[in-house]
C-alpha cells in the first residue's frame, strides 16, 4: 500500500514538472496556431538563468543579506522567469515572425533550430556548461514530520504549479487582455475585426507563456536538484505530448495530460516487470493512440472539418 | 544555327559551373564553402527577380543529355580530382546516401505535404535488417539489402497509417513518437546488438571482388571508397530519375492535390488511403536501401546513426533544398552533408553553427534553394505559353 | 424517364442537429436547382451525394446502384463530379494541373508504370492535356495561354470557370455545382450562366444539380427546382411553381 | 523564343560565377600549397600529427573534454622538452558519441597526410565504428576510454591497443571488495541502456553469479538522459537490499543517489565504477554522496610517480575543466605514442609494432599490452566518498571504523 501511495506521489510530482511546459505549448498554439518546438529548451534556459543569479552572479547571496531568504528566493525566481519571458519574445521576433502565415514547415524547422542554438549557447557559454550542475536549493528541503514521503519542497512545487494555473485561469477569463487571447484563439479574423490589437496580444501571450516556462524550468530543476544543458530537448517533447493528450489549446488539458503521461510512465516502471526500459515507449504509444483515436485530446474541443 | 551552338555551350557551361561550385564546396574550407553557397543564393534570388532562372531551367532542360553527361563525367572523375583523398570521397558517398533518403522523404514532405519526423527510422530499418541478416544469418549483402528494403516498406506502412488520420502538427508528433519508439526498441533488443550496434558488417561482393578492396585505375591507386562512390551515385541517378518520373506523373500530381486539399483530392477520384500510403512506402523504400548501403559501407551501425536528430537532418535537407523539386532536394542533401562535415573543424561550435546557418538560410529562402515549380510537361508547350511566375509564390493552405 | 440519381429518405444528424431530414430526391437528364435559406442543408446534401458525409439513415442510388457507403473517390469514379461553395482549386498548381486532376479518375497509370513505363504515362498525360485545353477553350480561350500559371494569379470568375471545367473534363454523368456565382457581379453572373449552359450543350448526357441563391440564375437555367428548409423538402416543381409556393415564401421571409 | 539581351546577361553572370569559382578553387589549393613548404623548409623539424578523438559535444562531453586536455598537455610537454627530432601537432576531433560521426572523423584523420597515430573514444560504439578504418589505413590507435570487452582482438593487434581496462576487468576488484570484504550479498541493479552501462551490468551479473549466496533481486534499465528515478527507487526500497549497483554515467548516478536520499534510502550502500568518479558527482548529489563506494583502475595520479607534477602542470595550463576520470588514461596514451615515436620514428607500421611491444611507466603504473592489445596493467583503487571528496579506502575514516558505511551492521 505504501508503495502505491509513494508511486502516486512520484507521478503527481512528475506531472507537475510537465504541466507548465504543456500549458506553454497550448497557449502558443491557441494564440497563433503554431507549435513552438523549442519550449523545453527555453524553460531550461530559464532555470539556468535562475541558477546563474543565485550562484555565479551572486544576486541571491547579496539579496539574502538584506532580505529574508524566502523573499530573495522569490525575487531571484521572478527575475529568472522574466528573463525567460524576454527570451521567448525575442525568439518570437527572430524565428517565428519571419515565417508568419508563410510556410508552416519553415517555422517548424526554425523553432527546432532555435532550440539547438539555445542549448548550444548554454553549453558553450555557461561556466562548465556541458557538465551537469547541482541546482541551488531555493526551496526548503526538510521533511514534513517523520513521513519520508512528503517533503516541504514537493508540497511547494505542487502549490506553485497550482497557483500558476489558477493565476493563468484568472487572467485568461477575467481580464480584458485574457479574453482577447481567448477571442484570438477561437477566431483570429473575427477578433481582429472587433478591434483587438493582434500583435500586442500575441506579444503579451508570449510574455506570459515565457514567464510560466521559466517557473516550469525552475520547478523541474528544483525537483531533480540538477540541471543539464541538454535536458530541454526531452522535456519539451514530453510537454508537447502532454499538451496534445490533454487537448492542444486547453489549459486544464495540460494538467490532465500531464497526470496521464506521468502516471503511465511511473506505473509502467513500477508495476510491470522489466517495464523500466519501456516506460517512455509506453508514454509515446499513449500519445500515438490519442492522436489516432481522440485527436482533440481529453479536454480539447472537437473541431469538425468544414467542407 | 549559331544561336543553337551558343545555347548548347551555355547550357554546358552552367552545368559545369554548378559542378565546379559543388567541387569547391567539397574540397575547400568552411568559409570558402559558405561564400560559394552565399553567392549561389544571391545569384538565385537575383535571377528569380529578373526571371532569368526560368530561362536557365529551360536552357538546362533543353539540353538534358549534355548536362547529364557532364554531371556523370564529373562524378566519374571525382576520385581523380580529389587525388584519391578518402575523406573527401567519404563525404561524397555520404552525400549520395543522404540524397537518396532525402528524395524518399520528399515524397512525404513535398508530395503530400506531411512532415515525417521518422525518416531515420526507415533508414535504420534498412540498415539493421540488412546488417542483421548478413552478419548473423550469413545472407549475401545484396539479398540483405533487398530484405532491408522490404522491411523498411513494412515500417513505412506502420508510420504511414497514422498519416491517414492525423495531419499537421499531430502527424509531426506521431512520427516523432514512432521515431523515438524505434530507437528505444533497438536499444532494448539485445539480439540485434542493443546499444552495442552491429560491428563487422560484410561488404558487397561481385564475383570474388569485394567492394572494400582498393582499386588501381589508370595507374593511380584509389581507395576502396571509389567502389561505393560509383555504386551510390548510380543508384542515386536511378532513384532521382524514378522520383522525377513520379513527380511528373499522375501520382505526383495526386500527391500535390492531397497536400493542397485532401477533400477536394478525394472528390477528384483520388484514393487518399492508397495514395498517401504509397508516399510513405516509396519513401521508406528509398531510405531502406540507403540505410542498407550505409551499413555495408561503414561495416558498423549503431543506434545513434538512426535517432531523432538524424531525422531532423534529413528534414532540413529536403526543406532547405526545396520541397518537391528533385534537383533541389539532392542539392540540399549534398550541401548540408558538406557543411556538416566542414563544421567538424569547429568541434564545440558545430551544432551551434549548424543551427544558426539553418535559421539564416530559412529566413533568406523559406522555400528552399530551388523552390517548388510549376510542372512543365512538354518543352514545346512551354515556349508557346507565356509564364510570368513559374515559381510558386504565396503560401500553402 | 429513369432517374440518374435517386435518394431515399436520406437523413443526417450532427450531434442533436438534423441537417437533412428524410429527403427523397431524384434527377434525370436535367438541370435541377436546389434552393433554400442558409442552413437548410443544401450543401450537406451535396456532401452526402459525393460521399464526404455518410447519411445517418436512408440510401443514395446512382444509375440504380447503391452508392451510400462508397468513399468519395469511388463515387467520383462512378461519375459524380462536383464543385465547392468556397472555390477550392489547388492554388499552388497550374491551371493545367488542376484540369489534369479532373481527369485523374479516367487515367490508369500506376506508380509502377510511371517509373518503369514512362512513355505510356506521358502519352496519357499528353492526351489529358489536349482534352483539358479543349475544355478550357470552351469556357474561356484566354485561359489557354495562361495554362502554366498557378491558379492563385487568376481572377475569381476564371477560377470558378476552371473549377467547373475541372468537374466536367472527366465526362461525369452528374455534376454538382455549389453556388457557382457566389461573389460574382451581375456581368460575371451572366457569363457564368452561359458557361453552365455550355456544359449542357456540349453533352446532354450530363445532369446537373445546382445550388444557388440568385433566383435569376435558377430561373434561367434550371428545368426543375427543389426547395429545402431545415433539411426537409418543402416544394418541388418548375421555378414558377416553386416561387408561388406559400411554404417557400415563409421559409425565405421567416427563416 | 530567346531574345538576345537576357541571354547575354546569363552568359555574363555565368562567366562571372565560373571566374569566381576559379579564384576560390585557387585559394583552396593555395592554403594547401602554403602548408607544404613550411613542413619541408620552414623549420628544421618535421611535423607529425597525432589525432585525439572523443566526445567533446553531446551527452558525454564531460567525459571527453578532460582527456582532450590531458592529451594536449602531454603533446605540449613533449614538444617543449626539446628532445624530439620532430614537432608533434595535436589534432582534436569530436565524435559526439555518435558512431556515424566517429566514422566520418576517422576518415578525415586517415586522409590527413602526416597523421602517424591516433587515440580515441570513450564510447565503445564509436570505437567499433572506427577500428576498421584505422586498421585499414595502418594507423595505430590507442583507445583511451572505451571499455567494451570486444574491442581488442588479436587480429587487430598491434594497430588497436587499449590503455584502460575493460568493463570486466574494472568490476572484479569492486565486486571482491563489496561482496567478499563487506559481505553485501543482496543487490539491486540499475543499468544504463548505453553500451557502457550494459557492459558493466553484465560484468557485475557475472561477478554475482561466481559467489554463492550473492543474488540480484532487481534489475532496471534506464536510458541516459532520464532524470526521474523515484519510481524505480520506491520499488527497490521495498526489497531490503544490501546494496545498489549502478554502472553508468555521472549525471544519472548523482540523480539516483540524491533521489535515494530523498526517499529515505540513505542507508543503502551504492556502488559504482569509474564512470562516476568525478567531482561533478559529488556536486550534484550533494550531501547524499557521502559513503558511496566506487572503484577506479590505477592509483590516484597524485600517488603515482610523476603524478604531482602532472596535476600542477594541468592547473598551470589553465584548463577550465577538471581532467576527469579518464584524464590520466589519455595522458598516458599520448605519452605511449610519443615514446614509441621517439624510438621507432614516424613510419606507421614500425610505430604500431613499437606500441605493441612497449612497457611504459606513467600515471597508471606500467602499461604493456597482451596479444590482443589489451593493457596488462591491473592496478586499481577503491574509493569512498568522505566529506565531499573521493578518499582512498585505505586512508578513509570508514576503514578505521570511525564512520560506518550505509547499511553497515
Amino acid at each position: 500500500m505504501e508503495l502505491i501511495i509513494s508511486q502516486i506521489l512520484n507521478a503527481v510530482m512528475l506531472a507537475c514538472t510537465y504541466t507548465l511546459v504543456g500549458i506553454g505549448f497550448s497557449l502558443f498554439f491557441g494564440a497563433m496556431d503554431i507549435v513552438v518546438f523549442c519550449l523545453g529548451d527555453v524553460a531550461i534556459a530559464g532555470a539556468f538563468a535562475i541558477m546563474a543569479l543565485s550562484t555565479v552572479m551572486g544576486v541571491y547571496a547579496s539579496l539574502s543579506g538584506i532580505l529574508p531568504a524566502p523573499i530573495s528566493g522569490i525575487i531571484v525566481v521572478f527575475i529568472g522567469a522574466c528573463f525567460t519571458a524576454g527570451l521567448v519574445t525575442l525568439m518570437y521576433r527572430a524565428v517565428i515572425v519571419p515565417f508568419e502565415g508563410k510556410n508552416i514547415n519553415a517555422s517548424l524547422l526554425s523553432t527546432i533550430a532555435a532550440g539547438i542554438v539555445i542549448r548550444e549557447l548554454i553549453g558553450l557559454f555557461y561556466p562548465e556548461g556541458r557538465n551537469p550542475h547541482a541546482f541551488p536549493q531555493l526551496l526548503p528541503a526538510g521533511l514534513i514530520g517523520d513521513n519520508v514521503l512528503l517533503s516541504w519542497r514537493n508540497i511547494i512545487i505542487i502549490a506553485i504549479t497550482f497557483i500558476m494555473v489558477m493565476l493563468l485561469y484568472w487572467f485568461v477569463n477575467r481580464t480584458k487582455t485574457g479574453l482577447s487571447i481567448q477571442a484570438i484563439s477561437q477566431n483570429k479574423e473575427a477578433a481582429i475585426m472587433v478591434g483587438i490589437n493582434w500583435h500586442r496580444i500575441i506579444v503579451i501571450t508570449f510574455l506570459i507563456g515565457g514567464f510560466l516556462l521559466g517557473i516550469g524550468g525552475f520547478l523541474t530543476a528544483s525537483y531533480f536538484n540538477s540541471l543539464r544543458f541538454d535536458m530541454g530537448a526531452m522535456y519539451g517533447l514530453k510537454g508537447f505530448c502532454v499538451a496534445v493528450v490533454g487537448g492542444l489549446g486547453s489549459i486544464y488539458g495540460a494538467i490532465v495530460g500531464g497526470l496521464l503521461i506521468a502516471f503511465v510512465e511511473v506505473f509502467v516502471t513500477a508495476f510491470i516487470p522489466g517495464g523500466t526500459a519501456y516506460s517512455s515507449v509506453a508514454a509515446f504509444l499513449i500519445v500515438v493512440l490519442f492522436i489516432l483515436f481522440k485527436p482533440e485530446g481529453i479536454l480539447g474541443e472537437k473541431t469538425v472539418e468544414k467542407v | 544555327m549559331g544561336n543553337k551552338i551558343y545555347r548548347y555551350s551555355l547550357a554546358g557551361l552552367s552545368t559545369l559551373g554548378i559542378c565546379m561550385a559543388l567541387y569547391v564546396c567539397l574540397s575547400s574550407a568552411l568559409l570558402v564553402a559558405l561564400i560559394v553557397i552565399a553567392l549561389a543564393i544571391v545569384i538565385l534570388s537575383v535571377g528569380e527577380r529578373k526571371n532569368v532562372i526560368d530561362k536557365v531551367y529551360r536552357l538546362i532542360g533543353d539540353n538534358k543529355a549534355l548536362n547529364l553527361g557532364i554531371i556523370a563525367l564529373f562524378i566519374l572523375l571525382l576520385p581523380f580530382l580529389v587525388q584519391g583523398n578518402n575523406y573527401l570521397l567519404h563525404i561524397a558517398i555520404m552525400a549520395g546516401i543522404f540524397s537518396i533518403v532525402a528524395l524518399g522523404l520528399n515524397f512525404q514532405i513535398g508530395g503530400i505535404g506531411q512532415i515525417n519526423f521518422a525518416p531515420a527510422a526507415f533508414y535504420g530499418m534498412g540498415a539493421y535488417t540488412s546488417a542483421f541478416l548478413s552478419v548473423k544469418m550469413g545472407l549475401s549483402p545484396w539479398l540483405g539489402t533487398l530484405c532491408g528494403l522490404l522491411m523498411a516498406i513494412v515500417l513505412g506502412v506502420v508510420v504511414g497509417f497514422p498519416a491517414l488520420k492525423a495531419r499537421g502538427y499531430y502527424l509531426s508528433l506521431v512520427t516523432i513518437a514512432l521515431q523515438i519508439i524505434f530507437t528505444l526498441m533497438i536499444v532494448n533488443s539485445p539480439w540485434i546488438g542493443g546499444p552495442n550496434g552491429i560491428p563487422g558488417i560484410p561488404s558487397y561482393q561481385i564475383g570474388g571482388f569485394s567492394f572494400r578492396t582498393p582499386v588501381a585505375l589508370g595507374g593511380i591507386q584509389l581507395p576502396y571508397q571509389v567502389n561505393f562512390l560509383y555504386l551510390v551515385y548510380i543508384l542515386l541517378a536511378l532513384f532521382a530519375l524514378a522520383a522525377n518520373r513520379l513527380y511528373n506523373s499522375r501520382v505526383g500530381l495526386a500527391w500535390n492535390a492531397i497536400e493542397q486539399d485532401p477533400i477536394v483530392a478525394a472528390c477528384q477520384g483520388i484514393n487518399l488511403t492508397n495514395t498517401q500510403l504509397l508516399a510513405f512506402c516509396l519513401g521508406a523504400a528509398y531510405a531502406g536501401i540507403a540505410g542498407a548501403i550505409y551499413g555495408h559501407y561503414t561495416s558498423f551501425i549503431g543506434v545513434e546513426n538512426f535517432d531523432f536528430s538524424q531525422s531532423l537532418i534529413f528534414i532540413c535537407m529536403v526543406i532547405l533544398g526545396g520541397t518537391d523539386n528533385v534537383p533541389g532536394v539532392v542539392l540540399g542533401a549534398v550541401l548540408l552533408t558538406m557543411i556538416d562535415e566542414k563544421l567538424r573543424d569547429f568541434s564545440g561550435y558545430r551544432l551551434l553553427m549548424y543551427g544558426i546557418v539553418l535559421i539564416i538560410i530559412l529566413i533568406i529562402r523559406p522555400k528552399g534553394l530551388l523552390p517548388k515549380r510549376i510542372r512543365v510537361y512538354q518543352q514545346k508547350d512551354r515556349s508557346e505559353y507565356s509564364s510570368h511566375s513559374a515559381v510558386v509564390t504565396g503560401g500553402s493552405r | 424517364m429513369m432517374g440518374v440519381l435517386r435518394t431515399e429518405r436520406v437523413s443526417i444528424d450532427f450531434g442533436g442537429l438534423r441537417a437533412v431530414d428524410n429527403l427523397d430526391f431524384q434527377i434525370g437528364d436535367e438541370i435541377v436547382g436546389l434552393i433554400g435559406p442558409n442552413g437548410s442543408g443544401k450543401t450537406t446534401f451535396l456532401n452526402i451525394i459525393s460521399g464526404i458525409y455518410k447519411p445517418t439513415r436512408g440510401r443514395v442510388y446512382f444509375n440504380g446502384e447503391d452508392i451510400t457507403s462508397l468513399p468519395p473517390h469511388m463515387i467520383r469514379a462512378k461519375g459524380i463530379a462536383r464543385t465547392f461553395q468556397t472555390n477550392r482549386l489547388c492554388l499552388n498548381l497550374s491551371i493545367l494541373d488542376n484540369m489534369l486532376l479532373g481527369l485523374y479518375c479516367q487515367q490508369q497509370t500506376t506508380w509502377w508504370q510511371a517509373i518503369f513505363m514512362s512513355s505510356s504515362s506521358s502519352r496519357e498525360i499528353k492526351l489529358g492535356i489536349e482534352k483539358s485545353l479543349a475544355i478550357l477553350a470552351h469556357f474561356n480561350p484566354a485561359l489557354i495561354t495562361r495554362a502554366y500559371e498557378p491558379v492563385m494569379t487568376i481572377p475569381l470568375i476564371d477560377r470558378r470557370r476552371i473549377e467547373i471545367a475541372r468537374a466536367v473534363v472527366g465526362d461525369p454523368r452528374l455534376v454538382l455545382l455549389d453556388e457557382p456565382t457566389a461573389g460574382l457581379n451581375s456581368e460575371e453572373t451572366n457569363q457564368m450562366i452561359n458557361d453552365i449552359a455550355k456544359i449542357r450543350r456540349r453533352s446532354s448526357q450530363i445532369s446537373i444539380i445546382i445550388i444557388e441563391h440568385d433566383m435569376t440564375v435558377i430561373s434561367r437555367i434550371t428545368e426543375r427546382v427543389v426547395c429545402l428548409n431545415a433539411g426537409q423538402k418543402i416544394a418541388e416543381g418548375t421555378f414558377s411553381e416553386v416561387a408561388r409556393n406559400e411554404l417557400v415564401r415563409t421559409a425565405y421571409l421567416g427563416g | 523564343m530567346f531574345k538576345g539581351k537576357p541571354i547575354g546577361k546569363i552568359a555574363a553572370g555565368l562567366g562571372a560565377l565560373i571566374f569566381l569559382l576559379g579564384i576560390l578553387a585557387g585559394c583552396g589549393g593555395g592554403t594547401k600549397s602554403q602548408e607544404a613548404p613550411k613542413q619541408e623548409g620552414g623549420s628544421q623539424k618535421k611535423v607529425v600529427k597525432i589525432a585525439f578523438i572523443g566526445p567533446l559535444t553531446g551527452p558525454n562531453a564531460t567525459e571527453g573534454v578532460g582527456p582532450r586536455n590531458t592529451f594536449e598537455l602531454a603533446v605540449n610537454q613533449a614538444n617543449k622538452s626539446g628532445k624530439l627530432p620532430f614537432e608533434i601537432k595535436f589534432l582534436a576531433y569530436d565524435d559526439a558519441s555518435n558512431p556515424g560521426t566517429a566514422a566520418s572523423v576517422a576518415q578525415k584523420i586517415v586522409a590527413e597526410p602526416d597523421v602517424v597515430a591516433a587515440s580515441g573514444h570513450w564510447n565503445t560504439a564509436c570505437a567499433e565504428a572506427t577500428i576498421p578504418i584505422f586498421k585499414a589505413a595502418g594507423i595505430p590507435m590507442v583507445i583511451w576510454g572505451a571499455i567494451g570487452p570486444s574491442l581488442t582482438k588479436e587480429e587487430n593487434f598491434p594497430y588497436i591497443t587499449r590503455v584502460c581496462p575493460t568493463s570486466v576487468q574494472e568490476n572484479i576488484p569492486l565486486a571482491a571488495f563489496v561482496m567478499d570484504q563487506l559481505g553485501r550479498k543482496k543487490w539491486a541493479l540499475i543499468s544504463s541502456t548505453s553500451v557502457y552501462g550494459k557492459a558493466n551490468t553484465e560484468a557485475w551479473q557475472a561477478e554475482v553469479k561466481k559467489r554463492s549466496g550473492a543474488e540480484i533481486v532487481s534489475l532496471d534499465e534506464i536510458t541516459d538522459g532520464s532524470t526521474d528515478f523515484r519510481p524505480i527507487l520506491s520499488k527497490i526500497k521495498k526489497l531490503n537490499v544490501d546494496g545498489l549497483y549502478y554502472g553508468g554515467n555521472i549525471m544519472e548516478a548523482a540523480l539516483i543517489r540524491s533521489q535515494m536520499n530523498e526517499l529515505g534510502m540513505k542507508d543503502i550502500l551504492m556502488a559504482g565504477i569509474s564512470g562516476i568518479v568525478s567531482p561533478k558527482f559529488i556536486e550534484v548529489a550533494g550531501q547524499a554522496a557521502e559513503g558511496v563506494v566506487v572503484t577506479q583502475p590505477g592509483k590516484e595520479p597524485k600517488k603515482m610517480p610523476g603524478g604531482k607534477e602532472f596535476i600542477e602542470e594541468y592547473q598551470k595550463a589553465g584548463y577550465k575543466e577538471p581532467y576527469g576520470a579518464y584524464g590520466a588514461y589519455a595522458y598516458d596514451a599520448a605519452n605511449i605514442i610519443i615514446t614509441a615515436l621517439k624510438e621507432a620514428g614516424t613510419d606507421r607500421k614500425a610505430l604500431a609494432d613499437k606500441i605493441g611491444k612497449i612497457a611504459y611507466t606513467g600515471l597508471l603504473g606500467t602499461t604493456s599490452f597482451d596479444k590482443t592489445g589489451q593493457t596488462t596493467n591491473s592496478l586499481s583503487t577503491i574509493y569512498v566518498i568522505q566529506d565531499g571528496k573521493f578518499v582512498d579506502w585505505d586512508e578513509s575514516k570508514y576503514k578505521t571504523g570511525e564512520r560506518k558505511l550505509p547499511g553497515a551492521k
